[in-house]
């Protein structure tokens, strides 16, 4: 037990089914401040942890957003710098050659939408987040692996220490650790 | 140019005499004019850099400013910002005059009236100067021999003036010596020949027609009375004269009016290509043959018998392929037809064609002609002039006057016999390079070196230099005071526009210091002589210096041209006429004509004249052997395989080319190259023939072998395709044709343009409307192909050439080509010309696809930016005429072939590596005006704009203007029916058009029905 | 144990994006501030002369008018260096043996010219013409400044395309009657925006075309 | 997923669980002794790179004289090679996105080392226009940017359409396999021997932790990207078609290309794959993992691509002679009996013959064939891009102009040279991190046990 304090409880399960039922017990008993890790994306473990559906819906509308900014950028500094200001007139045809301007338009619409995606998704998960409890179980490498594992947080109000161990042992867990801050 | 300065044609005569006499007392030339130049210190340098970069340049050519740059490059830009602001970094030095000549105008140029010579003929130019620095020639309107058009030999005569290779200094047996040593030297000898009356001495001149220059000569023989004179000219008139005297009895000079002639004859005549007058005879040729709006439809006809393909050939209306050799025996029985003499043996063939020329002619009696060419002998001299006579030309389209060249001049046959007998001691060349030009048969090389004391003055270190005791050079026509006559004989004056850049002398100073006279300039000789004899042209009682005056400013002697005389004709010619030659052949006829570009070898050392397409094959850098199909077939020779030419014991080894329109076994090669001491580019280009020539032979002989060798060679030509796949790019009908189909060049050729609403945008896309609308039009029926204006504009524009491998390589640069399409039969095909420059699309298919906007539409026209351009080619891959040319090296500077700096245009930019560039209409001259114009707020008036290959244009086939000016003269042009855009179906909306060419066959001979 | 960082890993590492970003856009502002300091405009800084010519005392003092020495400018696209002999003129009388004019008399003497260094310089690209400009009313001050007050001659604009541009653009506001155009400090009596528009119609200036690329680039 | 695949041989060997799966492809990163094949060829490959900078800093030095161009062919080997790259660099992107929507299950085991060599394509096309300019160190013009000029690139220009598209592309490419790297950065940061690898992978993996929610918004972004791959691929190799369509040039402007260059590309992009998966297989022991059914899958998309391209030749030809312009004749009579007709043939050859073979099941299964297959399909395409870029320039509309022009020595060295590169930073690649995804074969075997949902 570290001096900094407790951040959870954490259990190990061997294969995912027990962990999918573990949590959804956990949920059912009211926990809601807990996280479940696991080396590939379960169905359904978002719901449980409360990362639903409006959560990730975050990640399009800033994809969204980005593809609307870039695309707007793009034409906007095409129409203005060919017909505000001086232009030149370059194999006949008009100042403001809208069909011209499309692909322009269109790759950075893409572009921008996929930075909106992907450095969304960094900031709704808090990266870059070095430093995380949760490493300084030993056994928590094999969450990248082989091992699933359920961690039910300090600060959940219901969280004790004793009852949560209980409940977390009816589900015969390879292994129960207190994850230190 | 200064438009001002051309519009009212003054050339300010006391003013430039004033700088000339300075200029002429001035130090040394160089420095002279690079003192004067308003930029930094190494022009090509600057040149080289600034149009990469300003402020790089600035900075890269010095230390202190290149760590800067290094830094700035490392990043630390605010450091190097704050640390070395406080430093000055001077931009560069400029210098201004000590004491500016009167009416000098830094930044300004211009214009002096002089004449350049070629084979002792004059023709009158007006040379630009730069701050005295003389940058371009184009030609004098008012020259007779010119009348403003220019041909490519003076073209280059400023590329020449500047060449490095130029003889620097006056050698002794090849060591650097001195003028001084010279005057010494010559004066102590010229004494004791005084004593021998110049017993043993002899001076060896080209053809001279310089009055003062025959002068000084007459003096020196006065001098010594023993001296003698001899004269040879590679391409020499032997012929001409020698006819006259057989028709008359005496020299005579024989001057055509081809714009009285409705039908002409030319006997091998290259009368548009090189005959004296040649441009003047392409102008009056062309005026036959321009359909004017309004005026009745009508033109000349022309017949050749050509013993080789010309561009005459290339313009007749009739073609006779006939060796040289033969034509003798068909203008014999031409001159029987008309009841001259005995008919000379013909072929079935030629006997019809014959038939229906002189019935032509007969039709045409006083208003046809006949001209010899000047490669033909005597007796088809003497036959033209009889039939002439008979056909009642004389007078009107044939006149006579006296001789350009006096007599008593020795051959050089005389001279290599008086050095057998060792009567020649001393001799003195003038001009010319007679060692490496002189028949061989006559072995002048053994022969001179058998002279003791021989004295040489020329332009180059040639091969006759090497052989020479005392070598001078000679100061360029651009450097010195001269005259000459011109083909009429019209006195032209030749006055310097800059003092000798290398030390060169004139002819007159060595002629002087030779006999041991006063070394006087020529300024002084020629300006004396004049004093003497200008009574006889002089307005009654007008003093000398005002007659002086008037006649430098125009750079001629008004109403000088010799009087019209009418020769007798002799009543025995027939019977005085010599043997029929060539009765039966032995071999091959081997035919031998001055080079299309570089003359007699006199011009081998000039990138512009080397890299000019040859007329008709579009070689450049090479010569070759010219065989017909037919006879390549027979022999079984293949196009561009090197072939051995043996002749009276002789071999020379060159590549064949299969040449369309040869006469039958006629083998035709071209004068001038395989030069051992050129210079840098012109040794050892091409193969040399004269040692096939003999004195008897000069230009043509039988007896001719060639053998195969089977190794083919690379010949670098600039186009590989000769026919034009049925395109209607080059439209030509019958005038007949256009008599009958009015607008024929638009009946059965892809369409107009697309119409306005068929396009997405709306159309035309255009700011607010321009005050001008540069537009041009080349007539494709008075264009004869002798490619003036490529060089004109590769002048003008400051394009590089690149040389043979680069020409090899396709990157050749000039702006402005001539493409030349054959069709027809291989045997003797119709030839088209068709000068394409850009087409200053407004629809430009190579604007839209640059991404730099370096490719836009400026004030109508289609503007390469260069210092905007980062080569991406995409514009040449779009545009469709594919005029654009890409500096794909460093050609600007550094290379044999680059012009040299002083010769470039200060209007123009000198383009960098790896940037496009293009005709522009020669923009640098449609500002010049519009600045000129803008300046008194009117407009620029029609005409006042000539581009350069519009001004250079012997035929004037081209003319430009601003269709905006309501009838201006390319408005009229562009009214014609015969006017058409070229691919027009694609849209592009050119403002070059072109006029669809015409022809004038005899229905006679209705083979030549020339519409496409 | 899988822990590989210290806690305080997370704050370094946001630091150092936010540095990043800040990085960037202050290198680009760095980039953009160099190109306008007079170290790279040649501006501001009045190179050494041969003969330290002060234009202060010639035109501030003693009113010397610009195209005395500078002929050209009406007629040429050059605006002119003065050769020795102008400046004789007055120097052959005034000041014969001031030791500062040695050069100006020892070129006369060598017939060798002064080689002053430059202070204004254009790109060989650029093809600007002096005469044009001044007969339409763009004054010499608005390139050179107020020269009437510049003991050495310096440039006071850095002559970027930008520069020619918004002139070209919009000439109208630096244009001067024709009285004008050489006066140094000129103000115009009326309202700027009148005299803009009149002047403009006066040196009939359309500027549809001025910003074409060929009327300064050939 | 389909039970079909499951009667077949199986994707992967049927005892491979969660830990034997991270211990061998992780192994292949963190063993210390690297086959020797792969220090051989790596070798050679560095070589191949040296020679790459050298030619294009001669090039550089003194001019892009130096390749095989003049004027009516001002364009040759640079710009047919760069779209060749950036058709390779398609398949990778169509991989690991389209298949991705599309649940395919052969997908995880290629799309890795797919979307690497899409990223390291596009690296060498990019820079082939810029070796190509005439004065390359202006090529920062291409960029819009607040300038002392006050100029703007021209919008106009399809050339800078291609600039925006490839810089584009090249990101997106770059953001997607990144994205698709994280949760492995994790899987190597928490198996990583070193502490400097631990700490290298650590800070890639932006503390990645498996959680639940890292997941949901993973696999969110993962799906958008996704979806944008498709229109991305059209655009860019359209947007490139387009610098030869907009044109007039005769065997440019045709209205086809855009569909005609993707199918191309897609199809060159497939065999590039094959021509690193076996040998990568065979490396590092990976038959049981990317089996011949792999090959198989790809043989057939390589197929049907394959078949579109040909149409497109035929559609082509068709256009060129319904259009009834001599010029468009002219082209075709070019390519068909003038100086490069061999090309020409040689390439309709090789692109329509020979993929035929791969009707065939016993060839689509057999791992040579399909290798030999697939370097013709990837020397067919290139060979493709080369006549016509370079065809239909050198006899346009003058034949007054018409010239022939071969490449030179430099043009080989420059093609070779990127190629060289490109194989080196591919090796590079699989011993930094694992050639495949770890998490999505995760998935795969999750799958095959059945009994839990996993997304997908």
């Amino acid at each position: 037990m570290s001096e900094r304090g407790r951040y959870g409880l954490m259990a190990a399960f061997a294969d995912a089914d027990t962990l999918v039922e573990a949590s959804r017990a956990a949920h059912k008993k009211g926990y809601r401040k807990m996280d479940a890790y696991t080396p590939m994306p379960i169905e359904g473990l978002g719901e449980l942890l409360g990362c639903g559906e409006r959560e990730k819906a975050k990640v399009s509308w800033l994809a969204l957003a980005g593809g609307v900014f870039g695309g707007c950028c793009a034409y906007a500094l095409q129409y203005t710098s060919t017909t505000l200001g001086w232009y030149f007139l370059s194999g006949g045809k008009p100042a403001n050659s809208w069909p011209d301007f499309i692909i322009i338009t269109f790759e950075m619409t893409v572009l921008f939408a996929t930075f909106g995606a992907v450095f969304g998704m960094f900031w709704l998960n808090g990266f870059p987040k070095l430093y995380h409890p949760v490493f300084n179980v030993e056994r928590f490498s094999r969450a990248s692996s082989d091992e699933f594992f359920l961690c039910i947080e300090d600060r959940d109000e219901r969280f004790d220490i004793e009852k949560t161990r209980e409940f977390l042992e009816q589900f015969k867990p390879i292994e129960i650790v207190e994850v230190p801050k | 140019m200064s438009v001002t300065d051309k519009s009212s044609g003054n050339i300010p005569g006391s003013i430039n005499l004033a700088t000339i006499r300075k200029k002429l007392a001035g130090t040394r030339g160089r420095e002279y004019w690079k003192g004067l130049e308003q930029v930094a210190e190494t022009p090509e340098f600057d040149e080289f850099l600034h149009a990469e970069f300003p402020r790089l340049a600035a900075m890269w050519d010095r230390k202190i400013d290149r760590r800067t740059l290094l830094k700035l490059m490392g990043g630390s830009v605010a450091f190097a910002a704050a640390g070395l602001a406080g430093c000055s970094r001077p931009i560069g030095v400029i210098v201004p005059y000590v004491n500016m000549p009167e009416g000098e105008i830094p930044g300004k140029p211009m214009y002096f009236a002089t004449s350049l010579t070629l084979g002792g003929h004059a023709r009158g130019v007006i040379a630009e100067s730069y701050t005295g620095r003389p940058t371009f020639v184009e030609g004098n309107q008012e020259h007779p021999a010119s009348l403003g058009a220019i041909d490519s030999y003076a073209q280059a005569s400023v590329e020449q003036l500047y060449d490095p290779d130029r003889a620097q200094v006056a050698t002794y047996r090849t060591i650097p010596g001195t003028w001084s040593a010279f005057i010494e030297q010559m004066g102590f000898q010229a004494a004791k020949m005084k004593a021998s009356g110049g017993d043993g001495f002899a001076i060896l001149t080209q053809s001279i027609t310089s009055p003062s220059l025959l002068a000084e000569i007459r003096q020196v023989q006065k001098r010594f009375p023993k001296a003698r004179w001899y004269r040879y000219q590679p391409v020499g008139r032997e012929g001409v004269d020698a006819g006259a005297k057989l028709a008359f009895g005496e020299r005579v000079n024989t001057v055509y009016h081809f714009d009285k002639a409705d039908v002409i004859v030319s006997l091998d005549a290259d009368f548009l290509g090189l005959m004296p007058g040649h441009l003047a005879y392409a102008r009056q040729f062309a005026d036959g043959r321009r359909q004017k709006p309004g005026k009745p439809i009508k033109m000349n006809r022309l017949y050749v018998i050509a013993g080789t393909p010309t561009i005459t050939g290339a313009s007749a209306d009739h073609v006779l392929p006939v060796p040289s050799a033969k034509i003798d025996a068909v203008a014999r029985s031409l001159a029987a037809r008309l009841g001259i003499g005995a008919a000379g043996g013909t072929t079935e063939a030629q006997a019809h064609w014959l038939d229906a020329v002189v019935e032509d002619l007969k039709k045409h009696y006083g208003r046809a002609v006949v001209v010899p060419g000047d490669v033909q002998p005597p007796a088809v001299h003497a036959l033209a002039h009889a039939i002439n006579a008979r056909l009642g030309a004389v007078g009107g389209t044939v006149t006579y006057t006296e001789p350009l060249e006096p007599d008593g001049a020795g051959s050089l046959k005389d001279l290599t016999d008086a050095i057998d007998h060792n009567e020649i001691n001393r001799l003195l060349v003038l001009g010319g390079n007679p060692v490496y030009d002189a028949p061989a048969d006559l072995d002048f090389a053994g022969h001179y070196a058998r002279v003791e004391e021989r004295i040489y003055w020329s332009h180059y270190p040639n091969e006759t230099a090497y052989m020479s005791y005392w070598h001078v050079p000679a100061a360029h026509e651009l450097e010195s005071w001269g005259d000459a006559l011109a083909y009429d004989g019209t006195v032209s004056l030749t006055q310097p526009l800059i003092a000798p850049l290398y030390h060169g002398h004139s002819a007159y100073e060595v002629l002087r210091v030779v006999s041991g006279a006063n070394a006087d300039t020529d300024y002084d000789v020629v300006r004396g002589y004049w004093r003497q004899h200008y009574r006889r042209y002089a307005s009654n009682g007008e003093a000398f210096d005002a007659f002086w005056k008037r006649s430098v400013q125009r750079g001629l002697i008004d109403n000088s041209a010799l009087p019209a005389k009418t020769p007798h004709l002799r009543d025995d010619l027939a019977s005085r006429l010599p043997q029929p030659l060539f009765r039966q052949r032995r071999g091959l006829y081997l035919q031998f004509r001055p080079d299309d570009s570089i003359f007699d070898g006199r011009f081998a050392n000039s990138a512009w004249l080397q890299e000019l397409p040859r007329r008709l094959t579009k070689i450049t850098w090479d010569n070759v052997v010219m065989l017909s199909p037919r006879t390549a077939e027979r022999l079984g020779i293949d196009n561009k395989e090197l072939v051995v030419l043996g002749y009276h014991g002789r071999e020379v080894t060159g590549p064949a080319w299969i040449m369309p329109g040869q006469p039958d076994n006629a083998v035709t090669v071209q004068l001038g190259y395989g030069r051992k001491r050129a210079g840098r580019l012109g040794t050892g280009v091409g193969f040399d023939v004269y040692p096939l020539r003999r004195a008897d032979a000069m230009w043509f002989d039988d007896g001719l072998t060639l053998m195969k060798t089977g190794k083919r060679v690379f010949l670098a030509t600039t186009q590989y395709h000769q026919t034009m796949e049925g395109r209607g790019l080059l439209r030509t009908a019958t005038l007949d044709h256009f008599r009958d189909h009015p607008h024929w060049v638009d009946e059965g050729y892809p369409g107009k343009p697309p119409k306005l609403h068929e396009s997405l945008y709306p159309e035309p896309a255009e700011k607010p409307p321009l005050e001008y609308r540069w537009a041009m039009n080349i007539d494709l029926s008075t264009c004869i192909g002798c490619e003036a204006c490529v060089i004109a504009c590769q002048a003008e524009n400051n394009i590089q050439s690149v040389g043979k491998e680069e020409v090899l390589a396709g990157h050749e640069m000039h702006w402005l080509r001539i493409d030349r399409y054959y069709s027809g039969n291989m045997e003797d095909p119709e030839t088209y010309f068709q000068p394409v420059p850009c087409m200053q699309c407004e629809n430009a298919p190579c604007e839209y696809v640059c991404p730099v906007e370096a490719s836009v539409h400026a004030e109508g026209l289609n503007a390469q930016v260069y210092n905007r351009c980062i080569g991406t080619r995409d514009c040449s891959q779009n545009c469709p005429y594919k005029v654009r040319r890409f500096n794909w090296f460093r050609y600007q500077t550094g290379r044999p072939t680059s012009t040299p700096v002083a010769a470039e245009n200060p209007d123009v930019s000198v383009r960098q590596r790896g940037i496009m560039e293009k005709c522009t209409y020669c923009i640098q001259r449609i500002n010049e005006a519009k600045i000129a114009a803008d300046k008194t707020d009117r407009r620029i008036p029609d005409g006042m704009v000539e581009t350069a290959c519009q001004r250079a244009c012997p035929t004037q086939a081209i003319s430009f203007g601003d269709l905006n000016t309501s009838h201006s003269k390319i408005n009229q042009v562009k009214d014609s029916p015969l006017d058409y855009e070229m691919l027009a179906e694609i849209n592009t909306r050119p403002r070059t058009s072109y006029l669809g060419g015409l022809t004038n066959p005899n229905p006679a001979l209705a083979k030549k029905d020339k519409n496409a | 144990m899988p822990q590989v960082f210290r806690p305080r890993a997370n704050a370094i590492a946001r630091v150092l994006i936010i540095f990043a970003v800040l990085f960037v856009a202050i290198w680009g502002a760095v980039l953009w501030g160099y190109y306008q300091t007079p170290y790279v405009g040649f501006t501001g800084k009045a190179p050494y002369q041969p003969v330290p010519f002060s234009h202060k005392h010639h035109v501030g003092a003693l009113g010397i008018g610009c195209r005395y020495c500078h002929n050209g400018v009406t007629k040429s696209e050059f605006a002119g260096i003065p050769p020795t002999h102008t400046c004789m003129t007055c120097h052959s009388q005034l000041w014969t043996n001031a030791p500062m004019l040695q050069p100006v008399r020892q070129s006369l003497e060598t017939d060798t010219p002064i080689r002053w260094v430059r202070v204004t310089k254009l790109p060989d690209y650029v093809y600007f013409n002096h005469s044009v400009h001044v007969k339409n009313g763009v004054p010499c001050q608005a390139c050179h400044g107020r020269v009437d007050k510049m003991p050495l001659v310096w440039k006071v604009h850095g002559f970027r395309m930008r520069f020619c541009i918004a002139c070209h653009l919009n000439p109208g506001p630096h244009l001067r009657p024709e009285n004008a155009v050489y006066a140094m400090g000129w103000k115009p009596k009326i309202d700027p925006k009148l005299l803009a528009a009149k002047l403009m119609k006066h040196y009939h200036i359309k500027t549809a075309h001025l910003t074409d690329c060929y009327v300064c680039h050939r | 997923m389909n039970p079909a695949a499951d009667k077949k041989s199986p994707l992967m060997p049927p005892d491979l669980d969660l830990t034997a799966l991270s211990d061998r492809l992780v192994g292949i990163v963190t063993t210390n002794k690297t086959p020797r094949s792969w220090m051989y060829a790596m070798a050679f490959f560095i070589f191949l790179t040296m020679v790459y900078l050298f030619s294009i800093s001669w090039v550089f030095k003194t001019g892009v004289g130096l390749f095989g161009l003049n004027i009516p062919v001002a364009w040759e080997f640079p710009i047919a090679s760069c779209i060749w790259w950036i058709g390779i660099a398609h398949a990778g992107t169509l991989i690991s996105g389209v298949l991705l929507l599309t649940r395919q299950n052969w997908r995880p085991a290629i799309a890795r080392f797919a979307e690497a060599m899409a990223m390291f394509a596009i690296i060498f096309a990019g820079a082939y226009p810029l070796i190509h300019l005439g004065r390359p160190w202006f090529f920062y013009w291409l960029m819009p940017y607040p300038n002392t000029q006050g100029l703007w690139p021209n919008w106009k220009s399809p050339l800078i359409w291609d600039f925006f598209a490839i810089t584009s592309y090249l990101l997106y490419t770059t953001c997607f396999l990144y994205l698709d790297l994280l949760p492995d950065f994790g899987t190597m940061r928490d198996r990583a021997k070193h502490r400097i690898s631990r700490i290298f992978y650590g800070i890639m993996a932006l503390g990645w932790r498996n959680s639940a929610k890292h997941w949901a918004r993973f696999d969110r972004a993962n799906m958008i990207l996704a979806a944008i791959s498709a229109p991305i691929v059209v655009s860019v190799t359209g947007t490139i078609s387009l610098d030869l369509a907009v044109t007039i040039v005769p065997g440019y402007h045709f209205t086809i290309f855009p569909a005609y260059f993707v199918a191309g590309a897609l199809y060159s992009g497939f065999a590039t794959v094959i021509v690193i998966a076996v040998p990568f297989r065979k490396m590092f022991g990976l038959e049981d993992l990317i089996t011949p059914r792999h090959i198989d899958y790809i043989a057939k998309v390589m197929l049907g691509f394959v078949l579109v391209v040909d149409y497109s030749y035929m559609c082509e030809i068709w256009t060129a002679f319904y259009s009834g312009a001599p010029y468009y004749y002219g082209v075709y009579h070019n390519r068909w009996f003038e100086y490069y007709a061999p090309v020409y043939w040689t390439t309709y050859f090789l692109n329509i013959v020979v993929p035929q073979a791969m009707w065939f099941k016993g060839v689509r299964r057999s791992v040579a064939a399909m290798f030999v297959i697939a370097l013709i399909a990837d020397l067919g395409m290139w060979m493709e891009r080369y006549f016509i870029v370079v065809t239909s320039t050198n006899r346009d509309y003058m034949p007054s102009a018409w010239l022939a022009k071969l490449p030179t020595g430099w043009d080989f060295a420059v093609l070779l040279g990127s190629i060289g590169g490109f194989c080196m930073l591919m090796l590079l690649f699989i011993r930094v991190l694992p050639l495949i995804s770890l998490h999505d074969m995760r998935k795969l075997i999750i799958r095959k046990k059945g009994n839990v949902e996993t997304t997908e």
